[in-house]
């Protein structure tokens, strides 16, 4: 090979370099620049900051797509004893309540509008003043049609979640996976990952993946690592999760 | 009008011959892409794979191309690591026929695939248990190194040279190269192993199945030593191909024949391990699975004319040739036993996917046929328009013979 | 780490080859619980999709000496292996773990999201168990045909592995019931598969293996008992019954005479 | 500070690495990757709350227990009910794929129409139900008010004796046409044979439960046979000579039943009638016809495999032979099931455990009598045109093939208006494709078919029924229980399209026609037509609502089990009904067999009477030749008048065509008037379709005669036209028959069943089967022509 010592003269005419050169206006090559100058630190700094910009603010902001709910609900007004709201020893009893168990063991999630009915059951009564409950009871109780409920915590079509397993068996609190979600007087805006379609709450609120509390984010290492706490490995084998 | 780009001193042909030259393999190119279009957009629908050929074509030439590519770190290890000096006449050559190679069979293995865009899972989510894992891994890592060895070379074209802080770093790297070829050596090993492990890992496939004598699978160690025994014939083949091509000499006879002399005794040593490992599965495995050697033999086109072919004609015979010094001076006999050589390796790799899944294992079940769709071969044909147009570029480009100007100096 | 024992389940399979009718209900009450996707040409048998595959095979003799019998054969959820290969021919060479034996059911999974389509699972199957999705599952717009579809079991996407589940599904299904009545164990009869469950003949059974109280455990222990292949050491758990010989023969490779011999010394 | 090349160069860097540390490229990658566990072109099943609704199945005569699997409003699985006693838990391939039939919009009719486009150019154009049945009723009034009722046809393939049938041969009654025709089936076959030799018109019924040896004439390659202990193969349409062989055997070697013969059968011995005349009995004529030598060779069995067939036969406690082709949806053949049938006479087991069964008819209201008007008597006096019924065929209900050649021979219009109701004749008829043509001299054909069927294509009105998914309907008995049952089916989803229950159609129709047929039709609604027939059972005080699956129901009657109706009003039995679909009393009445036969001699005949008065009464008309000739009867002398074998007369030149054709239903392959659900199509073997090429079996014997290997192609020829299909070489096929599957072959529905294979039917020779006249669609001669 040739010693690259002796083949490095320097040439201005052809290559990538020159090329390049002419895009610059006023270079002058014959300066020599310190790798890392003052001007070298900046333009670093320059090119990594709106970097950082964009990954850690304006990425997440475009990521997901935000929905507001067909119309509010108020779980603090429900469990509210003064004005005849759900009561319970537990607050897991409470939850159940509504989000309940059919006799097939099956969760129902989100109560259909037959449950929401068998308190509210008459059409010409207002509940109260608000704009949401007049709503609710023209658009949806008197047509007899479902509201279209955004699911904070519906798991993807491939995983399979059984809640009976998890809170009647494993006696787990509601809030371990769902957060203080029935201290909330306001529901809050749907946010869905427009790549993959999943839940904000399924996938993390934190972009960069860190956790703060147990309901934070309900990806499978969440589920694997509390299996694992509890000493349920068995329950990591991939059929108990996936369908 | 490329004149500035080729490297001083040598004779190349016009640009508009090269361009002419170019014309065929980049028409290769042209339909492989359109097949690898075809294939990620619409499914591998568009191939006659089957859940009984589940692998086919893309998988017998990616395993052929990386046993071909093999001269490239057998070349490194003996030039860098034993200090074979001859054989840095023909390691530049030897590094861009496994890079052609190396690269050419990942990106075959990213259109077959199921879900490309899930390949990564392969990293993320890997079982340790499996071959192809080990495969994976390492022919990733071997192509980076592969890669870094490119670049020195790359560096050495007549204007990049020019440059100086890439010919420091070229120069540099160069430096460095014998960490490289021992990394890669390392892992070229274990993926040529890996390989030959995967096969014969399918204990419920008793075509391919190696079990039963210390070590299992013992089709890693046949991959390994057939691949090296391969890959500088192919390497050999390549620069006499490029010699013919281009009417120069470019190789010194002692490398080539250095070459020839190494893959002689590999070959022979592979063809005696192999003839062991043949006996070994008839009387061994086979009837372990209540089989007979014949009826892996009876299905089809698939006959016992496979193993005389890879075992006599592409086995035994290039070995003699290559051993008698005589006969490998000769540059017919040469490159036939190369060509030979390199056939039988992969015929052997033909062997153990095609025919280890077109056998049927259930007594009641059937024979089924395959053949390539075009889009199959589309993308196989790339591989080859491929490598003929990078390794075009590079000799016209790049020194690729450090004694070409030596051999052939320019008179005008 | 190692695995704190419990007494695992291992489910399985018998299939009484001799009441068998062949007459497909399996495999199509298998499609129809598991969503199986339909293509408009299901004769090409090499790409189609049937996780509950008929075999039909016959004693070779010349009219009328004819004999036929027929083979369903789902996944065999072959278990480890003996000789100190650790798992079933398919997990232990899937690349991206998609596919896993689980101790305490003895069910082989396929996780279809995780699976990236490299197919060497078939490659190591010799049941032809496995299915790649070679097209999207097909659902023409303007037939309405994806409203019978179960929410179970997941729809696959194209380019991906599937096989029989033993109907997991219905085992959490089973579970769930259970634990609505505050259980843990479950009954003989409540997680059985769709195809033993469809059986206009009743020729499969469907229990725990580990179980001696169920049906399928006794069942097994027939002289006229054997499976698929089983010189491959795969140990299925998928057994079959017939008192025909030849069928029984036709159940694995033999050497000549071998298979005699055998017959001679069990007698 | 300036922008030179290597502060362009840390710009790029510098951004390269900023981006790294963010969660972008990470967060990307995994994102595609679940993008693909994702998209959008995967139907995603939404989820709800499952419950179960309990119904009956249609799909087959069979009218088996199911049990729907719903999410919130879909059905998603459809599972056999464990609680019902036709099916206790399993259920056959075609009734699981139902959900696809429910849910495939591109086979079905979601509202009515009317043809625009000319006809079979499946042009149709939307119109409301009121239009639609104004249309009919208004063609319907004017045929009457011109005197031509008879002009109005039906094709019915309802399952016989449902109230579905009833309704739709009683609308034809009060119009006053007597051309309502049935599509034939085993029934009918069963019906006469029963009616000839037990006096009863009514089902026959083996009680296999208890039978310790099941000797089945089925046609040889069905799924079944492969499970027989014993696997005999008569070639096609000699299995009378094979029963006739064996009791031969049976009488000679004195194996039968003596009492049971002697004490409660005619005609078994020779004897001489009142008018001194002699005649041969049934002993003489078999002893001298049917010895195994002559058996064997007509039906091409070894005499020895006869001998010890008849030999295992006689000598089990409770022998049992049954006759029938296929599935049952096609007849069979009258001479063959009465000499099946004298096998089990012969051996005294008919009525008694284990044996056949002679039921009664299930105990349901009869509907109140029609008053016709004036234009209704003479319609109906007219003759039929298929003349079942007639002189011809006296014991005969309905006769298609001859229907179909009345209107084809005609020079004019012999019907006018055609309604096809639960029947796809196009297709299902064995007539080498003649429906089809007749349909062409049809000017004005109604479907009522739920599906896009090839017959419905041909159709000028469609009146979309709903799917048996969608609506109420009765199952009456099935073939072959042995004790009373009444299946009553529920909607299980809500009709999902614009389409009507034809029972609720027709009592609409009735309506709007007006006059004698309006008030022939006092009810509102089908479902009170069902309940008033149900009525009967609850008088007739007995039967249970509601079976217990986990212990049958022979089990509990023998246990002395509970057996009291479990209701007390009708309402509260009718309620009862609806949710779960049967009615039932799980005992067989063994009456005594002095009161049992109903036959004119009151015994069991194996002399019929009744052929004898049918003959004389056609004979006195000309000379008994011509008599035996108008009824297809070869036969001569007393042999006639009891079950012998009758040989096929082919009018093809056997020389030409060499071969014998057999058609052959599938249990995995709807071979009927419903289409076959695309999930039967992963149950086929690829040599059964291939592509679009179906095969036929041969014998590789036969096959190398014709140098033909497995999967070439053939043309195979009869008189009536020809198909191609595929070879599939297979052991088990008779020599020198063709086997073709039955179902293959549409030309209508969608891509999952158009244009795949073809259909045997097309090039059926149907001859009539003697006596009974029924089409003998089981050996059309046909030569083959490799391709």
């Amino acid at each position: 090979m040739k010693n690259p010592a002796n083949s490095s003269e320097k040439s201005s005419k052809g290559g990538w370099m020159s090329f390049l050169k002419g895009l610059i206006p006023g270079n002058n090559d014959s300066t020599f620049v310190p790798p890392f100058s003052l001007s070298g630190w900046i333009f670093l700094l320059a090119g990594l900051i709106p970097a950082l910009i964009v990954g850690w603010l304006i990425y997440p902001m475009a990521l997901y797509s935000k929905q507001p709910q067909p119309m509010n609900f108020n779980h603090v007004l429900h469990l509210d004893p003064d004005v005849g709201g759900i009561e319970g020893d537990t607050e897991t009893e409470q939850c159940l309540y509504c989000h309940e168990f059919r006799d097939d063991g099956s969760f129902v999630g989100i109560p259909r509008l037959a449950k929401c009915t068998e308190c509210h059951d008459d059409p010409e009564s207002p509940l109260g003043e608000t704009l949401e409950e007049k709503d609710f009871l023209e658009k949806y109780v008197a047509d007899e049609k479902e509201i279209p409920w955004l699911s904070y915590y519906r798991q993807p079509d491939c995983v399979y979640f059984s809640h009976i397993a998890h809170v009647r068996m494993g006696e787990m609190e509601c809030r371990t996976c769902h957060g203080d979600h029935h201290k909330t007087e306001n529901l809050p805006t749907y946010r869905a990952n427009i790549l993959t379609g999943y839940s904000i709450n399924i996938w993390g609120k934190n972009i960069a993946g860190y956790k703060f509390n147990t309901w934070d984010r309900m990806k499978m290492d969440d589920c694997a690592e509390c299996h694992t706490k509890k000493g349920h490995e068995e329950n990591n084998a991939c059929f108990v999760c996936h369908k | 009008m490329d004149s500035p780009l080729l490297p001083e001193g040598v004779k190349r042909c016009s640009t508009k011959a090269f361009f002419l030259w170019t014309l065929p393999w980049l028409g290769l190119l042209a339909w492989g892409g359109l097949s690898a279009f075809l294939c990620l957009w619409k499914g591998l629908n568009q191939t006659n794979m089957s859940n009984i050929f589940a692998f086919a074509l893309w998988i017998v030439f990616d395993l052929a191309v990386i046993a071909l590519g093999a001269g490239a770190f057998f070349t490194g290890f003996l030039t860098y690591i034993i200090g074979k000096k001859e054989l840095k006449n023909v390691i530049n050559a030897a590094v861009i026929i496994g890079f052609i190679c190396y690269s050419g069979a990942i990106a075959m293995l990213g259109i077959d695939i199921g879900q490309p865009i899930r390949g990564w899972f392969i990293f993320w989510h890997a079982n340790i248990h499996s071959m192809l894992v080990e495969v994976s891994f390492c022919i990733t890592c071997y192509l980076m190194v592969l890669a870094i060895e490119f670049v020195p070379i790359i560096l050495g074209n007549r204007q990049l040279s020019k440059i100086r802080e890439l010919n420091i770093f070229g120069h540099n790297l160069h430096e460095t190269m014998a960490v490289f070829a021992a990394t890669g050596t390392f892992l070229s090993f274990f993926h040529q192993g890996s390989l030959g492990g995967m096969f014969g890992v399918l204990y419920a496939r008793p075509f391919a199945a190696r079990d039963g004598f210390f070590i299992w699978p013992w089709t890693f160690f046949l991959f390994i030593l057939s691949a090296i025994a391969a890959g500088p014939c192919f390497t050999i083949l390549c620069t006499k191909l490029t010699e013919k091509l281009s009417r120069k000499k470019l190789v010194p006879d002692n490398a080539i024949q250095l070459l020839a002399k190494i893959s002689a005794f590999l070959l022979s040593l592979y063809m005696v391990l192999k003839i062991a490992d043949t006996l070994g599965w008839i009387y061994g495995v086979v009837p372990r699975a209540g089989l007979k050697f014949i009826d892996f033999y009876q299905e089809g086109p698939y006959g016992v004319w496979l193993v005389v072919c890879e075992i006599i004609i592409f086995g035994i015979a290039p070995a003699i040739i290559l051993l008698v010094p005589k006969a490998r001076q000769h540059d017919g006999w040469l490159i036939a036993a190369c060509l030979m050589t390199c056939m039988g390796i992969v015929l052997n790799r033909f062997v153990f996917i095609v025919v280890t899944l077109a056998i049927p294992v259930m007594p009641f079940d059937r024979f089924w046929g395959y053949l390539p769709t075009w889009q199959e071969w589309g993308i196989a044909m790339a591989v080859i328009g491929y490598g003929f147009l990078l390794f075009s570029a590079a000799y016209r480009y790049l020194p690729l013979f450090p004694k070409e100007r030596e051999l052939n100096p320019v008179t005008e | 780490m190692k695995e704190k024992h419990v007494p695992g389940k291992r489910y399985g399979m018998i299939i009484d080859l001799d009441k068998c009718t062949g007459c497909g209900t399996c495999t199509i009450a298998c499609a129809a619980e598991n969503n199986v996707s339909v293509r408009s040409d299901e004769s090409d048998k090499e790409r189609s999709i049937t996780w509950m595959e008929l075999f039909k095979i016959t004693n070779g003799k010349e009219f009328p000496h004819t004999e036929v019998c027929y083979f369903p054969r789902p996944c065999m959820h072959c278990e480890e292996d003996g000789r100190g290969h650790h798992q079933p021919s398919c997990v232990s060479v899937c690349v991206a773990t998609a596919t896993k034996l689980d101790h305490n059911t003895g069910i082989v999974s396929q996780v279809y999201t995780r699976c990236i389509g490299c197919r060497y699972c078939q490659a190591a199957c010799p049941y032809k168990a496995r299915y790649f999705n070679w097209w999207d599952a097909y659902f023409p717009k303007g037939k309405g045909l994806e409203r019978y579809l179960s929410p179970e079991v997941s729809p696959r996407m194209r380019g991906v592995v599937e096989k029989c589940t033993f109907c997991h599904h219905r085992l959490m299904r089973a579970k769930n019931l259970a634990y609505a009545e505050e259980r843990r164990e479950l009954e003989e009869d409540e997680y059985i598969t769709a195809c033993a469950e469809a059986c206009p003949a009743q020729a499969i059974t469907f229990g725990d293996l580990n179980n001696p109280k169920h049906r399928v455990s006794q069942l097994i222990k027939s002289p006229y008992a054997f499976r698929l292949l089983e010189r491959l050491n795969t140990k299925p758990k998928v057994y079959y019954l017939s008192n025909k010989d030849w069928v029984r023969k036709l159940a694995d490779n033999y050497l000549p005479g071998e298979f005699e011999k055998i017959m001679k010394l069990s007698g | 500070m300036e922008l030179n090349r290597r502060n362009f160069i840390k710009f790029v860097v510098g951004g390269a690495a900023g981006i790294q540390m963010t969660p972008l490229p990470w967060k990307l990658t995994d994102d595609i990757a679940i993008w693909t566990q994702n998209w959008p072109w995967v139907p995603v099943p939404p989820v709800g709350e499952f419950t179960h609704v309990k119904s009956i199945c249609n799909l087959c005569p069979g009218g088996c227990g199911i049990e729907v699997r719903k999410v919130d409003k879909r059905a998603v699985k459809i599972e056999g009910r464990t609680d019902y006693p036709v099916n206790p838990g399993g259920i056959c391939p075609l009734g699981m794929g139902g959900l696809q039939l429910l849910y495939n919009e591109s086979i079905r009719f979601t509202r009515p129409m009317k043809r625009v486009g000319p006809r079979g150019s499946g042009k149709f154009m939307d119109i409301t139900w009121e239009e639609a049945l104004n249309i009919l009723a208004a063609r319907i009034s004017t045929l009457r008010k011109n005197g031509s009722p008879e002009a109005l046809a039906a094709v019915d393939g309802n399952p016989i004796r449902s109230t579905m049938s009833l309704l739709i041969e009683r609308l034809f009654k009060a119009i006053g046409s007597p051309n309502y025709v049935r599509i034939p089936t085993i029934e009918d076959t069963f019906g006469m044979a029963s009616l000839l030799m037990q006096g009863t018109d009514g089902p026959m019924a083996c009680d296999l439960e208890n039978a310790d040896y099941i000797l089945s004439f089925g046609s040889g390659l069905s799924n079944t046979a492969s499970k027989a202990d014993q696997w005999v193969a008569a070639k096609p349409g000699t299995e009378a000579a094979l029963a006739l062989g064996l009791c031969h055997v049976i009488i000679k070697e004195g194996l039968y039943d003596t009492r049971f013969v002697n004490d409660h059968c005619f005609g078994f011995n020779d004897w001489s009638s009142a008018n001194g005349k002699d005649h041969i009995g049934f002993k003489t004529m078999v002893l001298d016809s049917y010895s195994p030598d002559k058996a064997g060779q007509i039906t091409g069995l070894a005499p020895g495999d006869i001998v010890s067939l008849a030999k295992e036969f006689a000598g089990a406690k409770a022998p049992v032979a049954i006759c029938g082709k296929g599935k049952g949806a096609l007849n069979g053949s009258l001479y063959e099931f009465m000499a099946v049938n004298s096998l089990n006479a012969l051996v005294g087991n008919i009525n008694r455990p284990g044996g056949v069964l002679v039921r009664d008819p299930l105990p349901l209201n009869p509907l109140p009598e029609v008053e016709l008007d004036e234009i209704a008597l003479q319609g109906l006096e007219k003759p039929r045109l298929d003349l079942a019924g007639s002189m011809k065929h006296p014991f005969t209900h309905s006769l298609i093939n001859n229907f179909t050649k009345a209107i084809i021979d005609s020079s004019r219009s012999l019907v006018d208006t055609l309604l096809v109701f639960s029947a796809n004749p196009v297709h299902t008829i064995p007539d080498g494709g003649s429906f089809r043509k007749a349909l062409k001299k049809i000017p004005f054909i109604v479907s009522f078919s739920p599906f896009q069927d090839e017959t419905a294509y041909m159709a000028d009105l469609i009146l979309p029924d709903h799917t048996y998914l969608e609506k109420t309907e009765d199952f009456i008995w099935p073939a072959g229980l042995q004790y009373p049952l009444y299946g009553l089916s529920q909607p299980v989803v809500e009709p999902i399209y614009n389409t009507k229950n034809t029972g609720d159609v027709i009592l609409d129709l009735a309506k709007r026609i007006g006059a004698s047929i309006g008030s022939a039709f006092p009810w509102s609604r089908f479902e009170e037509v069902l309940k008033e027939r149900v009525k009967g059972l609850f008088d007739s005080a007995g039967g249970l609502v509601d079976h217990d699956g986990s212990t049958p129901a022979w089990q509990r009657q023998k246990e002395g089990g509970e057996l009291n109706p479990d209701y007390k009003s009708f309402e509260e039995m009718w309620k009862k009904i609806k949710s779960t679909g049967l009615w039932y009393r799980p005992v067989h009445t063994y009456k005594t067999r002095e009161v049992l036969f109903k036959t004119p001699t009151g015994k069991f005949e194996f002399f019929s009477s009744k052929i004898e008065l049918a003959v004389n009464a056609l004979s006195e008309k000309g000379s008994l030749d011509t008599a035996l000739c108008d009824m297809a009867i070869s036969g001569k002398g007393d042999e006639v008048f009891m079950p012998h074998y009758e040989t096929t007369k082919y009018d093809a030149d056997r020389s030409v065509y060499p071969l014998l054709m057999m058609p052959y239903e599938m249990i995995n392959l709807a071979s009927g008037w419903v289409p076959t659900p695309p999930f039967l199509n992963k149950s086929l073997f690829d040599t059964q379709l291939r592509g679009d090429e179906s095969f036929f079996e041969i014998n590789p014997g036969t096959a190398a005669d014709y140098n033909l290997k497995q999967g070439d192609r053939a043309i195979i020829k009869s008189p009536e036209g020809k198909v191609r299909a595929r070879a599939n070489l297979s052991e088990g096929a008779m020599p020198d028959i063709i086997y073709m599957p039955l179902g293959f072959g549409h030309t209508a529905y969608d891509e999952f069943l158009q244009g795949k294979g073809v259909n045997p039917n097309d090039i059926v020779c149907a001859g009539k089967d003697p006596l009974s006249g029924l089409p003998v669609w089981w050996n059309t001669p046909v030569r083959l022509i490799k391709l």
